[in-house]
């Protein structure tokens, strides 16, 4: 009895000793992950993952606060991907944060534009250009398709319009005369 | 950085603290419990061993205490035995009655076949029993009367009652090896085994016997 | 002489059929009733407009100006009228539409004036420029602009002539060699001058006897160090690569270029081009197309670049059976998708397919790893892997397995005994792949831009902090006598200001004529305070 | 819509399979004609369960049907697995060691093309590690007319020893563990072994060698495997028989017993299940060839093929990746 | 000598501790999607349980039989060993930051590991003594990383394949693991003749 | 804890996050000593011996346990139990003991109970943790018990092998008779793989079918729902 206390006494000092040691010597620092999701989110900055733009969500990702299944835009693949790095399981896109759809830029409807500049304060890209009361339109190269300069417009001039599908940007389809679904 | 230091020596002293009061808490349940309990192991490790030697040698066959009355052997290759074991004495009325002895197979399918064997007085193979083994479930270890399928007759009673008298060391072997016993066909390797050790274990008592017998009690030979 | 000639690994024996279109000489031009000339000539880049409709155009004038590094001028290929300038679909995968001119030919056929070009008065600068203006781009089916081809004109030391044609059908090549050796050699005795290389090698399919003779006979003419060499006939023998491998023994890895290895290839049509081009200044506006296949009358014609594929077949009269057609090629090229499609400069062939010639692929069934597709790639590869990954949309691991090193020469899908498409794969891959790149690049741009605009965001507000201050009091007087509701005066003042904004929007809308919906959330914008600050800044000044 | 190439090679699963079967009649007419006529029954049986199994996956996986069981692949294993099991197995070892085969290893994992273990081997190994004793019952060659091959494979009832007699394998490996016998002792019983390896049995080897030739010239296995796989077996024989010849058997033995040349030609080669890259092949063959022999001589198993096809299975991902061979400019650009 | 050999050989394929001996099947099944994961947690085992059975070797050998504690012997052991676990991971943080990001991540799952407590018990109850004892916890855990490491190879190849819906996944890499345990079954008897 | 809950857990613990099925942890004596009804289920109710008295040691003893030692604290107290066990085994019902052999310690490292604990007990009052535990490890038995069951029948042809060594006197049933030639592989290690595998895919096929159902009708939300199968 005396022994075996002794003993495991013992090993226990000599363990809680260096563990609680080492917990406070080697703290771990900031960790790179935030920045692995980040690169993995599409960087809309559209707000429907319920955070503030990508960086944020990213953030709440790798505190745990935040599930993978939230960013539309970043769609299945998106999940795809964080459930890759994370190791979780994949999930479906969770419906209360919206559905994916095609990408589509804003276009602004220059007659009824009133140049209250709302649009502006509202993209987080700076993809809009024009001064006050001046008629503003969109640079759609930079546009990322947040649809957060919709709502701001009092005159609702803006509209969001699908991409066209060019030469440059055709894909080539999935191969269809097969026999069985690909996996 | 000092303060961090100092106020890490504090937390790791904190911690530590707390962790040798758990461990003491529990280690000394788990004392505890050994405690009550070793008796009770002890207890059925020697009825295990009992009923074992009950298998092969019937209880009411003799009248000491045969735990008590056992000469310690080193290793002795011919029973496959690496590091010492005892040998027990059955007497009845101080008349030697049976040897119980150790013995191992080496060459089981699967390692090593722990048996124990009975060896009458009168050179007789009291009994059989396979105390451990590593065989194939299913396949191997029917030499586990326990396991063998065939209930009424099982494999291992064959042995019970042969002595060298009757089977002599050449036929001493299963029937595909040219000998006498029987073996199950898919598992000769186990029964091969289990036959070879037991005859030379047999071999052994009927050479020793009297030695053994003659032997002081706990003396080692 | 060379030493030897190197072979590549893999290359498969599709039957040649060259014969039915080889025997008949190159036909003249005939003029369509219009041209369809696509200020795109390839994939890579598209030349800007210098013209209008209605506008009169002679032979060779400059429709379309090169635009940025890949870009090359667009001419007119004959004299007439400007009927249209709009989308129309190009001989593309996709049968997408690219925007075109449209030409109603004049008949008189009358050039602009032109002559030979003296490329040894000017810097070799000018002379790329001057390629470049005369349109002058691959005709092997790349349409790369040759000038970029050229290069700097250093440590290049073979130049390597590709005659090979290895594609089954084809044989515009063939006749050029036959009909226009000399005009060849020049233009690549210009070329060889332009990039400063030692010696030239022509490689061409030893299936080709009479062409071959005809280039070693106007070779022998010339005190050129050009050598005509017969290469094995083993598809794709004529892939820029595989015939460096073959004549040189030089392997040039994907994404490399031929000029780090001191070698460059041209298309014998390309040096026919530019031999028109500095001999006679003329401007890239024609080319030779095979018609063949299901045809009655197979064969060769000098066909206008922007003449629609529908005006061509007449001449070669498709018989009946022809279920559609394909160009660049039955391992490589594409089929139409409608027949108005223009010629373009990368055209070489239009092939009327049948069943009988070209039977549609059995079932595809799931890969047996046979390995029959690696043994055949060319590009030593192992397709079954590539196209294990493809299907399963796994594109990290296609890359890892060099999925872009495949030229898309189609030789695995031609041997697969499970009749996969395995290109179509590999293709399909590879636009998903470049798709995503695209993705990322936007996606960082979006990043940095996010960031930025947050950073200045935070540095306004301060600035404005202390502005705000001083701006208040000022507002709220010239509040009242503006929009003088005293209901208003007493509110907050930006609501007012909204208010007035809509107002006047409501106007606009008005005078626009559009859908007079009710602008809802005027009071949106106050939600956000930047938004109102803005608000309130834009208020005094409207009223200032 | 259908995209280049426009052409193809007239070529198909189904002319590969068929080569294949018709590569082993060879070596399958040795059987008839020398050791046991009954394994035209098991080729039937096989066949039908085959088919049968493979139809009702496919039904119940909701793919079309008629494709994959003209591919006769399903054929090619089911032959392959009678080939590899004794012959005077009661029926339902066979229809079982098929069922497997066809359901748990290769449909299991989507059919055709995508099991990444050997399911004739699979097959070979399941059963012999369920039935043992069944499994490793070989009749002497030619001993018993085909009724008495017939009852026992219809089974009726079997008394097993009076008929089984050791394979080359088991008597050697018995032989050696009873002790006392050398090789020779046991190689010159004559009933048991003829020149080689089993008095008629050799002639199935010289079948399968045939067959596998003709597969070489079909071009429809590569030289790499056969050659690798028999080049090695036979020099690791060698190097223990050298070494202590009264222990151990002479190379030329074990290439003619056992499964030996069956598995050089038809069951290394397997496509689906087998390295790819050509370095692969070489690793992969050798592999097979030196754990079988391991098995063999010091292994609990009496014929270590299947395991040994099965443990370099487990491996082709890895070896593929590692031996993908250099693609065309990596190797480094000048001549 | 030979025996040693023995006893590696018969830890890494003919007692393969995952296919035959059945432990730390929760990792093997966890972190096998990917080679490199595979590797990684292969690499930390390995150094891990090494360690353990020597260190496990030195208090049972010279702590607790002594002292008849058999009984703290799983107590004891897992208690060390999730402190080796702890330090190796703070050591090589400090260390060499590379090798932590290699093996930073699994080195926290291998205290549930059960080969890592089981291979030191069974150094007990087959009486290693202590090189035996670290050479049959190298060749255990050699085992583990080879069958992890080839368990992935496999598992990559194989999300490119049309399983069957409902044995997607988990069912059938249990499935495929059951045929590679029946494949170390050909090694059984190997180590035999020690 | 209320009923509503209490069920919440129990059906979490049996079925939705069932550690043999879903979470895939405590594999090992799964897999291992699943040979027999008797000695699986045996070693079950030990493991939820273990995580039931842990759970409830570790929820009530929380508030002491400081951050950093938490993990080395929860393995004493786990290993500590386990030890009693062992003990208990080795004295009650030895000729168990001796075939469970080194699984009964192992429980300490089946990663399942850690894993509870750490997840729930170290944040839930004592009461639901060790109902936590208690239905965790009775998800466990349950599998187990399938396992052995499926593994006995196939291999040997008997059910409840070996139940003479808990209650003396009782004997095997023979399902199949004398000459059932007894399917080895049922027994050996890859039948284990084998038969988890095909028990996954079949609760794989159940959950979605029962997903498919839910999609259905979406009413009745608070119903406990498959969790979506493993992709
Ligand atoms: C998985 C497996 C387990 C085996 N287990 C045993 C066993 O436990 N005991 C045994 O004697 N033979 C066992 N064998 C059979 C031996 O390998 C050997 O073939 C057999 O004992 C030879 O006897 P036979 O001539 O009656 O077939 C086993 C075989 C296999 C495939
Ligand atoms: C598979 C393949 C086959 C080709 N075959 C030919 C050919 O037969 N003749 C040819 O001139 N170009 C062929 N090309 C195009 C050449 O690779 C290369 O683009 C062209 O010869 C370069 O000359 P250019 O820039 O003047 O067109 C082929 C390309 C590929 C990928
Ligand atoms: C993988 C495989 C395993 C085989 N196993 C055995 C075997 O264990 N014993 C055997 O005699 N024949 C076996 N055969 C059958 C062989 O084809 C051979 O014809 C036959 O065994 C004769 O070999 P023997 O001389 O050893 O009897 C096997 C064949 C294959 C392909
Ligand atoms: C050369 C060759 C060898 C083959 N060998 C085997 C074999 O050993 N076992 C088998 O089950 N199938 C074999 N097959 C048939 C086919 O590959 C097998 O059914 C697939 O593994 C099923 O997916 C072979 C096919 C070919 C072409
Ligand atoms: S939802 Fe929008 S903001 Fe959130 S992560 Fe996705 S793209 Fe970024
Ligand atoms: S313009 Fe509109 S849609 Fe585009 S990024 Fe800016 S706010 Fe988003
Ligand atoms: S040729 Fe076809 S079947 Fe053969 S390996 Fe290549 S893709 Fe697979
Ligand atoms: S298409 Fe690509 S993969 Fe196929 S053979 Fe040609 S180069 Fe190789
Ligand atoms: S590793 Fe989890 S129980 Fe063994």
């Amino acid at each position: 009895m005396l022994t075996a206390l002794l003993v495991m006494t013992g090993i226990a000092v000599a363990l809680g000793a260096a563990l609680g040691y080492a917990s406070i010597r080697f703290k771990v620092e900031g960790d790179p992950l935030v920045e692995k999701i980040d690169a993995i989110l599409p960087q809309t900055q559209c707000g429907q993952c319920g955070y503030p733009g990508c960086k944020p969500y990213a953030q709440a990702i790798s505190n745990g606060e935040a599930d993978i299944n939230q960013c539309p835009p970043g769609g299945e693949e998106g999940i795809r991907k964080l459930a890759d790095l994370l190791g979780r399981e994949f999930k479906p896109l969770s419906e209360e944060h919206g559905a994916e759809k095609a990408k589509s830029v804003a276009a602004i409807n220059e007659q009824s534009c009133i140049g209250c500049t709302l649009c502006i304060q509202a993209c987080p890209v700076d993809a809009i250009v024009g001064a006050a009361k001046q008629m503003h339109t969109v640079v759609t190269p930079l546009c990322t398709g947040c649809e957060l300069c919709v709502a701001p417009c009092p005159v609702d001039c803006i509209t969001m319009v699908p991409l066209a599908e060019t030469i440059e940007t055709w894909k080539w389809k999935y191969p269809v005369h097969e026999l069985r679904s690909a996996a | 950085m000092t303060s961090a230091r100092y106020s890490a020596a504090r937390t790791s002293l904190r911690t530590a603290g707390i962790m040798v009061v758990f461990t003491i808490a529990f280690t000394a349940l788990m004392s505890q419990t050994y405690r009550m309990t070793r008796p009770q192991i002890e207890a059925s490790a020697q009825d295990e061993k009992m009923r074992l030697i009950n298998d092969v040698l019937p209880p009411g066959t003799y009248d000491n205490v045969l735990l008590d009355d056992f000469v310690a052997v080193g290793p002795i290759p011919q029973l496959g035995l690496d590091q010492g074991a005892r040998i027990y004495r059955a007497r009845l009325a101080d008349a030697p009655v049976a040897l119980v002895l150790e013995a191992a197979a080496p060459d089981g399918y699967a390692g090593k076949i722990q048996l124990v064997i009975a060896v009458n007085a009168d050179g007789r193979l009291g009994g059989v029993r396979v105390t451990g083994h590593k065989e194939t479930p299913g396949l191997g270890d029917y030499i586990d009367p326990k396991k063998d399928r065939n209930k009424s007759q099982p494999w291992i009673d064959q042995f019970t009652g042969v002595s060298l008298a009757d089977v002599g060391p050449a036929q001493w072997k299963v029937k595909r090896d040219s000998g006498l016993f029987g073996y199950r066909v898919g598992a000769t390797i186990s029964a091969r085994a289990v036959t070879n050790a037991t005859g030379r274990a047999l071999e052994y008592a009927t050479a020793n016997r009297d030695a053994l017998f003659g032997a002081p009690n706990g003396g080692r030979i | 002489m060379i030493a030897r000639l190197f072979n590549f690994r893999g290359g498969v024996k599709p039957e040649s059929h060259k014969n039915e279109s080889s025997t008949t000489p190159i036909a003249p031009v005939v003029l369509p009733p219009r041209l369809v000339i696509p200020l795109r000539q390839g994939a890579r880049s598209a030349a800007r407009c210098v013209v209008e409709v209605g506008q009169k155009v002679r032979k060779g004038e400059r429709i379309g100006e090169g635009e940025g590094f890949l870009g090359t001028a667009v001419h007119a290929s004959t004299s007439g009228t400007i009927i249209e300038i709009a989308p129309y679909p190009m001989a593309h995968a996709s049968s997408l539409d690219t925007l075109s001119v449209v030409i109603e030919p004049d008949g008189a056929d009358e050039w602009i004036e032109h002559g030979p070009f003296d490329l040894r008065s000017v810097p070799r600068d000018a002379v790329l420029k001057y390629l470049r203006d005369q349109g002058i781009v691959g005709l092997g089916g790349a349409t790369f602009p040759t000038h970029i081809k050229l290069g700097n004109g250093r440590d290049i030391d073979t130049l390597v002539v590709n005659g090979a044609e290895c594609e089954p059908w084809i044989t515009c090549d063939d006749r050029l060699m036959r009909e226009r050796a000399a005009e060849i050699l020049s233009g690549v005795t210009i070329l060889r001058e332009l990039i400063g290389a030692a010696r030239v090698l022509v490689g061409i399919e030893d299936n080709k006897p009479e062409a071959i003779a005809a280039m070693r006979e106007s070779a022998a003419a010339l005190s050129e160090p050009i050598e005509i060499v017969p290469v094995p006939t083993l598809y794709p023998a004529g892939g820029e690569k595989q015939l460096i491998r073959v004549l040189t023994g030089i392997e040039i890895a994907h994404g490399k270029l031929g000029t780090e290895f001191g070698v460059q290839c041209f298309n014998v049509g390309t040096a026919y081009a530019v031999h028109r081009a500095i001999r006679h200044g003329e401007p890239l506006i024609s080319r030779v197309v095979t018609l063949t296949g299901n045809v009655e009358h197979p064969g060769n014609h000098e066909v206008l670049i922007g003449t629609p594929v529908e005006s061509l077949l007449p001449l070669a009269r498709p018989k009946s059976g022809t279920d559609r057609y394909l160009t660049g090629g039955p391992m490589m090229g594409i089929a139409l998708g409608n027949l108005s499609v223009p010629t373009t400069k990368g055209s070489n062939c239009v092939i009327a397919a049948s069943r009988a010639l070209f039977p549609p692929p059995p079932p595809e069934l799931p890969c047996i790893r046979c390995g029959s597709c690696a043994r055949a790639c060319p590009a030593s590869l192992q397709p079954f892997e590539l196209y294990w990954f493809s299907r399963a949309k796994n594109f990290g691991k296609a890359q890892e397995y060099h999925l872009f090193d495949c030229i898309e020469c189609g030789c695995c899908a031609f041997v697969c005994p499970s009749h996969i498409p395995l290109v179509d794969y590999f293709r399909f891959s590879k636009s998903e792949i470049w798709a995503r790149e695209r993705e990322v690049t936007a996606a960082d741009q979006a990043r940095d831009r996010f960031e930025f605009r947050n950073f200045r965001q935070e540095r306004e507000k301060d600035e404005k902090a202390a502005k705000l201050a001083a701006k208040a009091a000022e507002t709220r007087a010239k509040l009242s006598d503006t929009a003088g509701g005293d209901a208003v005066a007493d509110e907050d003042p930006k609501k007012a200001l909204i208010a007035a904004a809509l107002a006047r929007a409501k106007q606009q809308k008005a005078a626009v004529a559009q859908a007079t919906a009710e602008a809802p959330g005027g009071d949106a914008p106050a939600t956000t305070d930047a938004s109102r600050e803005k608000a309130k800044l834009e208020g005094s000044d409207a009223t200032s | 819509m259908i995209h280049s190439p426009y052409i193809r090679k007239p070529a198909s699963v189904q002319s590969v399979m068929l080569a294949v079967l018709l590569a082993l009649l060879p070596g399958i007419a040795a059987y008839v004609w020398q050791v046991a006529a009954v394994v035209v029954v098991n080729l039937l049986i096989a066949t039908v369960t085959a088919l049968a199994a493979e139809a009702m996956m496919l039904a119940a996986r909701k793919r079309p049907i008629a494709p994959a069981l003209s591919d006769l692949s399903a054929v090619v294993t089911a032959w392959l697995v009678v080939l590899c099991f004794p012959p005077i197995l009661p029926w339902w070892v066979t229809v079982l060691g098929v069922l497997i085969a066809i359901v748990a290893v290769k449909h299991l994992y989507g059919g055709l093309g995508q099991n990444p273990f050997n399911p004739a081997m699979v097959a070979y190994c399941a059963m012999i590690v369920a039935f043992p004793s069944l499994m490793s019952q070989w009749p002497p060659a030619g001993q018993l007319d085909f009724q008495t091959q017939l009852d026992l494979v219809l089974g009726s009832a079997r008394q097993l020893d009076a008929i089984t007699g050791a394979t080359a394998l088991d008597a050697l490996r018995t032989g050696l563990r009873g002790g006392g016998a050398s090789v020779e002792t046991v190689l010159l019983q004559p009933d048991a072994f003829g020149v080689l390896g089993g008095r008629g049995w050799e002639w199935l080897p010289l079948g399968y060698l045939a067959g596998g030739l003709y597969l070489l010239a079909r071009r429809i296995v590569t030289w790499h495997m056969p050659v690798a796989f028999l080049a090695a077996l036979a020099l690791i024989s060698a190097v223990f028989w050298l070494a202590n010849p009264a222990q151990f058997a002479p190379p030329w033995f074990h290439l003619a017993t056992g499964g030996a040349m069956l598995a050089a030609f038809f069951i290394v080669t397997d496509p689906i299940s087998g390295a790819t890259t050509p370095r692969g092949k070489l690793i992969f063959a050798a592999g097979i060839a030196v754990i079988a022999y391991l098995i063999r001589v010091f292994g609990a198993f009496p014929e270590g093929i299947a395991f040994a096809v099965l443990l370099m299975n487990i491996c082709v991902p890895v070896i593929d990746m590692k031996t993908q061979p250099p693609v065309f400019g990596h190797r480094g650009g000048r001549p | 000598m030979s025996s040693y050999i023995f006893v590696v050989i018969g830890a890494v394929l003919v007692n393969n501790v995952v296919f035959v001996r059945i432990l730390g099947l929760c990792p093997f099944m966890g972190v096998s999607k990917k080679l490199e994961t595979a590797i990684g947690m292969g690499a930390a085992t390995t150094f891990v349980l090494t360690l353990a059975s020597g260190t496990s070797y030195l208090i049972d050998h010279y702590l607790l039989q002594p002292n008849d504690l058999a009984y703290l012997r799983t107590l004891s052991f897992i208690v060390v060993i999730a402190a080796i676990v702890q330090l190796t991971e703070l050591v090589i943080q400090k260390t060499s930051p590379l090798l932590h990001q290699v093996l930073g991540i699994y080195l926290p799952l291998i205290t549930t590991n059960c080969a890592v407590l089981g291979v030191p018990l069974l150094n007990v109850a087959l009486d290693h003594n202590l090189l035996e004892s670290l050479l049959f916890g190298f060749g255990s855990s050699i085992g583990f990383t080879l069958a992890l490491i080839l368990f992935a190879g496999i598992r990559e190849r194989l999300d490119g394949a049309d399983v069957p819906a409902p044995f997607k996944g988990t069912a059938i890499a249990m499935i495929t693991a059951g045929f590679m345990s029946l494949a170390f079954m050909g090694f059984a008897g190997l180590d035999r003749f020690q | 804890m209320n009923l509503r809950t209490f069920r919440e857990t129990a059906w979490n613990g049996l079925w939705k996050q069932n550690t043999g099925l879903v979470q895939l942890l405590g594999l090992c004596p799964i897999l291992a000593v699943s040979t027999s009804v008797v000695n699986a289920v045996s070693l079950g109710l030990a493991t939820v011996v273990v995580m039931a008295v842990s759970s409830f040691a570790v929820a009530s003893l929380r508030n002491f346990i400081p951050y950093e030692i938490r993990i080395p604290v929860f393995v004493l107290i786990i290993a500590a139990l386990t030890t009693v066990v062992d003990l208990a085994f080795n004295a009650y019902l030895h000729d168990l003991y001796l075939v469970l052999g080194i699984f009964i310690p192992l429980i300490v490292t089946n990663c399942i109970v850690l894993a509870r604990v750490e997840a729930y007990a170290a944040k839930n009052d004592p009461v639901s943790s060790t109902v936590d535990g208690v239905m965790m490890g009775l998800g466990l038995v349950c599998v187990l018990a399938v396992l052995g069951g499926i593994r006995e029948l196939v291999g040997n042809g008997t059910l409840l092998s070996g139940i003479e060594m808990i209650v003396p006197g009782t004997s095997p049933i023979l399902v199949f008779d004398e000459d059932y030639p007894g399917f080895l592989l049922g027994i050996l290690p890859p039948g284990a793989f084998f038969a988890l595998g095909c028990l996954i895919a079949l609760s794989n096929w159940l959950r979605s079918r029962a997903g498919a159902r839910k999609a259905a009708r979406p009413a009745a939300a608070d119903e406990p729902a498959a969790a979506s199968a493993q992709p």
